[in-house]
């Protein structure tokens, strides 16, 4: 019995709601980054709170990632929540030291005697020809060095459940939001970028996947745009017979282990997709995780959907060739049912 | 001082191939993305930075390089592509994503390489003033006279690389210029939002390097702090910084909704032309209204070749995505 | 300018404190280490980085600190962690890896942290510079008066880091000063082959602050140019930068061959001990040599005691080592 | 029949060898980095070549990582040759940016017109107390990104033939040399870091895997100082009747995945030992390609040994409870021939 209309958000509106009603809540959440003040974010992402909270809680910063970044870890460690914004996962390599070996190292090397609870939210994604510097995720080059959680979610819901979750956290958390999956208006529109979201305040935990769609036969893991490819791949192989599960994985560290197994030894059968490089990625965890887990559960081998070894190229054919896309999540699928 | 005619007319015809290019583009990016606007689709895809107004910070000192000189730009590089003399036709057909492109469609509009002319650019803020410090270097180790200039925006003055390179090259005393372009804004931030000193040439002091700051997007201005600091790279006397003040006319990319700035700003900015400042002063040493209407024609039929050949070049075979990651090897899939 | 009393005093007794400190671990490093060096091996492994003969730096500003400040250091901590009055007995546990240390064993030497006293310090240079700039933007957005101190050495000045987080201290005019511990080295690289001005304080023209130089490691100089920083923090008005030429007695690590340094450079340093200056000062007015001795016994005891806490304390678990990576959760392995 | 005593050399010595011997070959290579001068690089990879070569060819840099290493791939661009030594690998957050999205990418981005050809040589590895910042290999942190070569030799016959390959290579190298591998008078000496190496130039290639002992019964896959345990583990494993084949992947990148595959082939068995962090790392790599290409001869499933997701502690009893050693490969293997 629906008594109320679903009250519908885009991914970026979701997101700056959350940070707008954890800004509210809490006097020490601060946002900070370029461009995040009257623009709102390159990517919407903190649109409307200039307006709202003022700019000595909203600060546009210069184009210093190592200063601003490292000032966040600075003001954390003194008990604020800064949400701190990395315009593109791209530009990480100019303040990586920063996120890996005092954000995330600082609470262990402490002995827990620092916190550092802050969010470190950064666009991700490609698809758009914005090419090799600006079109990257990076999911395993974070999720790979340890102390910082790593998650990245795919629907309008999840980004504000999981934006509360990450700004509560008393631990760095990286969030990761695909710009695919904004909704904003000079983007590509599609319809996972848009959905149903409360109004009141709510938490989606950190570190659990989500099966997305269930399935028997086949298990399909994948994040944020590969998730709505592979639920596009799933709706198709079922047209075939094939019925798919698949597994949002929404959060890399912590990596829910068990929702991954569970599946894997109902369907018997994986395929991991992932917008990474192929190498060291997430497709190599997830396989390693059931080839030591689940191996007498698995009846064929195990398949690896990313992006092949190489930069993103600028030109539409050459990208397009070497992201993902439902139908080559079918095909690898449909090949390995033969197995 | 007064500019040397032939180098003033050719300021003149670069500024305004440059001019006519960037409208071009204009146009052309928004095939395809009407009535919605959508980043990814039409003609050339992806983001756009154009550099309308900044022409003087780009022919000022590319007037005093030649071939053996690097130049390396950052995200918005047209104009100093074409002030360096940029293969025009491969530019544009990579611009369009095309198979004869410079990078053969991989890298696009913040990823152009000429080694040709030694030019290069990159979409990371302040990424290009070490390469340009290196190419610096490369000319020193081999007893050259070739210098290195890195364009970048006022922005780019704040990054931690502006600052390491500038220190580097004032110690070793590299063929370096620092040609910083400040057109007010970095994307939305104002530059006094932005950075705790009114005018980069202070930034000088903290290398022992002169600096120099040059109003008003002054394109004889431009071309004579840059005749000094080119002399005093090539001497072996190393590095300088150049700033100007400049005008950006569009977004900081296409598709911008500029809500950071007041519209009145670039209509007074446009009526401080730098193409009609270069006008009148052509006309004062006698060059005929002809003359000047020839250099635009030719300006802008070269423009015109360089849209045609892309617009008729063909797109890359999808498979070419997996070669050049290696020198002479392909990828494993 | 005359420091009062009090201070002077309090200045002496952390000179000598930090002093007793460094020497004694001097010879509890080598435990173990003999006769054949191995870094990894006895009473207190891996690198070590002393401090002997930089005093000054620490003691002329911290004697103008609060608890409420922050202090953050870079590898060699130990006399800005002593003047900051970090729980010397948990600071020393913590070198030698124990269970009892600030970070249970987990930081050891380079990586200290008292939040009780608001200090810390890492590895990675030029790093604490932007997290001394976060508390003191924390303490401008709670409206309070404290401010923050970022030691680095001269090398870190080079760093990009130093340039950006100065930038926006100055922009943002947070309560920050950077001190400088010009020590003539960045390991072997002398000042000269790294930095491309004389001195460090000429660079606070790149940020429109006030730098000053204090030369020849002198401790009442640095009292007086900290007070005034510090001061100038408190109030409000933004960040200074303070660089001291200082002396480092000992290798860059314990077990540094020095091959880059004239043997004799030490020793004429060492005549000139800014600990020997204060005596004479406190002489001057008239402290009592047994006064002068109390202090000194005081002193030396404090460091003996910790060093006793710290060999007397146990080992962690190792199971420890998958703890504390996330705030309340084991890692999963 | 040997004529000659083999001489031999240090880890370190074979490698200053490899680049002094290039550098009189080719007047575009040259050196620079911190400490690389007089001191002779604090791993000493360098040792002798200031002397040989003056400060012309022999740079040392202030503390900027950014400018340096980008000042290398300028210079490369103009047909130079640079090595430049990033000091510690736990460095790289300050300096990412140059190394992948530019080094690793420019002969990409460019068409191929463009090349990089440098090697950025760096020393890695823990074991000696010296914490969180100071003794992480970071192995997959570069292996993921494309564009770059990423080798990691164990001998000082590869250190100094691979450093060789890595300066003739027309591509960028990322030459990670091990701190326990290079002989240094201050560290734990032990037998791996010194051995047979010839005065005359070679190569070795990169890319290329060496089956270091041969075995039926398991397959241990490891590098570096893994490497050298692994061995360690198989003589004890081998009084106990279990012959392990021990594979040095000495490369990254490209991996060899035809030594490893046919190694699993034979013994069916797979256990992958890493100095890096254990999640979306190498052994997640090996074991992925294992179970994607390899899985019907599996007899077993994969097991991995690596540094669980923690920082590296400092103090001994938790940095020797964190990194593997031939007790834990011993003790790994025996457990799964029980399978
Ligand atoms: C390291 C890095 N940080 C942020 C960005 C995003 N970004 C692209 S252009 C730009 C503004 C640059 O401003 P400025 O240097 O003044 O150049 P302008 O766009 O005005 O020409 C920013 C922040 C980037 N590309 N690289
Ligand atoms: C980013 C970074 N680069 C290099 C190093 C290695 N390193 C440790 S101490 C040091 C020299 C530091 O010199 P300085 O800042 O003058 O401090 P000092 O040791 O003289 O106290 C270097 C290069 C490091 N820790 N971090
Ligand atoms: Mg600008
Ligand atoms: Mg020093």
């Amino acid at each position: 019995m629906e008594t109320t209309a679903e009250r519908m958000l885009t991914g970026n509106k979701a997101m700056a709601e959350a940070i707008a009603q954890e800004m509210e809540r809490d006097p020490n959440v601060f946002v900070m980054g370029e461009d995040v003040g009257k623009y709102g974010g390159i990517f919407g992402s903190t649109e409307g709170l200039l307006k709202k909270f003022g700019p000595s809680r909203v600060l546009d910063t210069p184009i210093s990632e190592t200063a601003f970044i490292g000032a966040a870890i600075g003001a954390a460690a003194e008990g604020m929540r800064p949400i701190a914004e990395l315009m593109f996962v791209d530009f990480f390599g100019v303040c990586m030291d920063q996120i890996y070996n005092h954000m995330a190292k600082i609470h262990y090397m402490s002995g827990g005697s620092v916190k550092i609870p802050m969010v470190l939210m950064t666009a991700v994604g490609g698809g758009y020809n914005d090419a090799a510097q600006h079109s990257q995720t990076l999911y395993a080059t974070f999720a790979h060095l340890p102390g910082m959680k790593v998650v990245a979610p795919s629907t309008p819901y999840d980004l504000k459940g999981m934006m509360i979750s990450a700004i509560r956290d008393d631990n760095p958390v990286v969030f990761m939001f695909h710009k695919s999956l904004q909704g904003l208006g000079w983007m590509d529109p599609i319809d996972a970028a848009i959905g149903p979201v409360p109004e009141a305040p709510y938490t989606v935990p950190l570190g659990k996947a989500k099966v997305v769609r269930p399935g028997k036969d086949v298990t399909i893991v994948a994040l944020q745009m590969m998730t709505h490819y592979a639920l596009e791949a799933a709706d198709r192989l079922a047209e075939q017979g094939i019925e798919a599960e698949v597994i949002d994985l929404r959060s890399l560290v912590p990596l829910d282990r068990e929702t991954i197994l569970q599946s894997v030894r109902k369907t018997h059968r994986l395929v991991v997709v992932d917008e990474d490089y192929r190498s060291y990625g997430v497709t190599a965890e997830v396989a390693a995780l059931a080839a030591e887990e689940a191996m007498y559960d698995l009846e064929a081998p195990i398949r690896r959907l990313a992006i092949p070894d190489v930069p993103i190229p600028y030109s539409r054919p050459l990208e397009q060739r070497i992201i993902p896309g439902p139908q080559s999540i079918f095909d690898t699928v449909v090949k390995l049912m033969e197995e | 001082m007064t500019v040397p005619l032939p180098k003033l007319k050719w300021m003149y015809e670069q500024m305004v191939k440059i001019r006519y290019y960037e409208e071009t583009m204009v146009a052309v990016y928004a095939e395809g993305k009407q009535p919605v606007f959508n980043i990814g689709a039409g003609t050339v895809p992806g983001e756009m930075h154009l550099a309308a107004g900044q022409e003087p910070a780009a022919v000022g000192i590319c007037a005093h390089l030649q071939k053996k000189d690097t130049v390396t730009a950052p995200h918005r590089p047209h104009h100093h592509a074409i002030a360096k003399g940029v293969d025009l036709k491969r530019m544009t057909a990579e611009i369009f994503g095309k198979k004869t492109g410079l990078g053969k469609g991989k890298g696009g509009h913040m990823h152009l390489f000429d080694p040709h002319v030694k030019f290069s650019c990159g979409g990371i803020i302040a990424a290009g003033i070490p390469h340009a410090a290196g190419a610096a270097l490369a000319a020193k180790m081999k007893g050259k006279d070739s210098v290195a200039v890195a364009f970048v925006g006022e922005g780019a003055a704040n990054a931690g690389a502006f600052h390491e390179t500038l220190n580097l090259a004032a110690l070793w005393k590299l063929p370096l210029i620092v040609v910083i372009e400040d057109n007010a804004y970095g994307i939305s931030v104002p530059k006094s939002e932005s950075t705790a000193v009114k005018t980069n040439d202070r930034r000088a002091a903290a290398y022992g390097i002169p600096g120099v700051y040059v109003e008003d997007n002054d394109p004889v201005e431009m071309y004579r702090v840059s005749e000094e600091a080119v002399d005093r790279a090539r001497r072996g006397e190393g590095p300088s910084i150049i700033e100007i003040e400049t005008y950006r006319y569009l977004g900081h990319f296409q598709g911008d909704p500029e809500i950071y700035r007041n519209p009145e700003e670039v209509p007074l900015l446009r009526k401080k032309d730098p193409i009609h400042r270069l006008i009148t002063l052509l006309e004062e040493q006698s060059v005929s209204s002809g003359e000047l209407e020839q250099m635009e024609i030719r300006a802008r039929q070269e423009v015109d070749e360089a849209y045609e050949f892309a617009r008729n070049s063909s797109y890359p075979d999808p498979a070419e995505a997996l070669e050049d990651v290696f020198h002479r090897a392909e990828v494993n899939v």
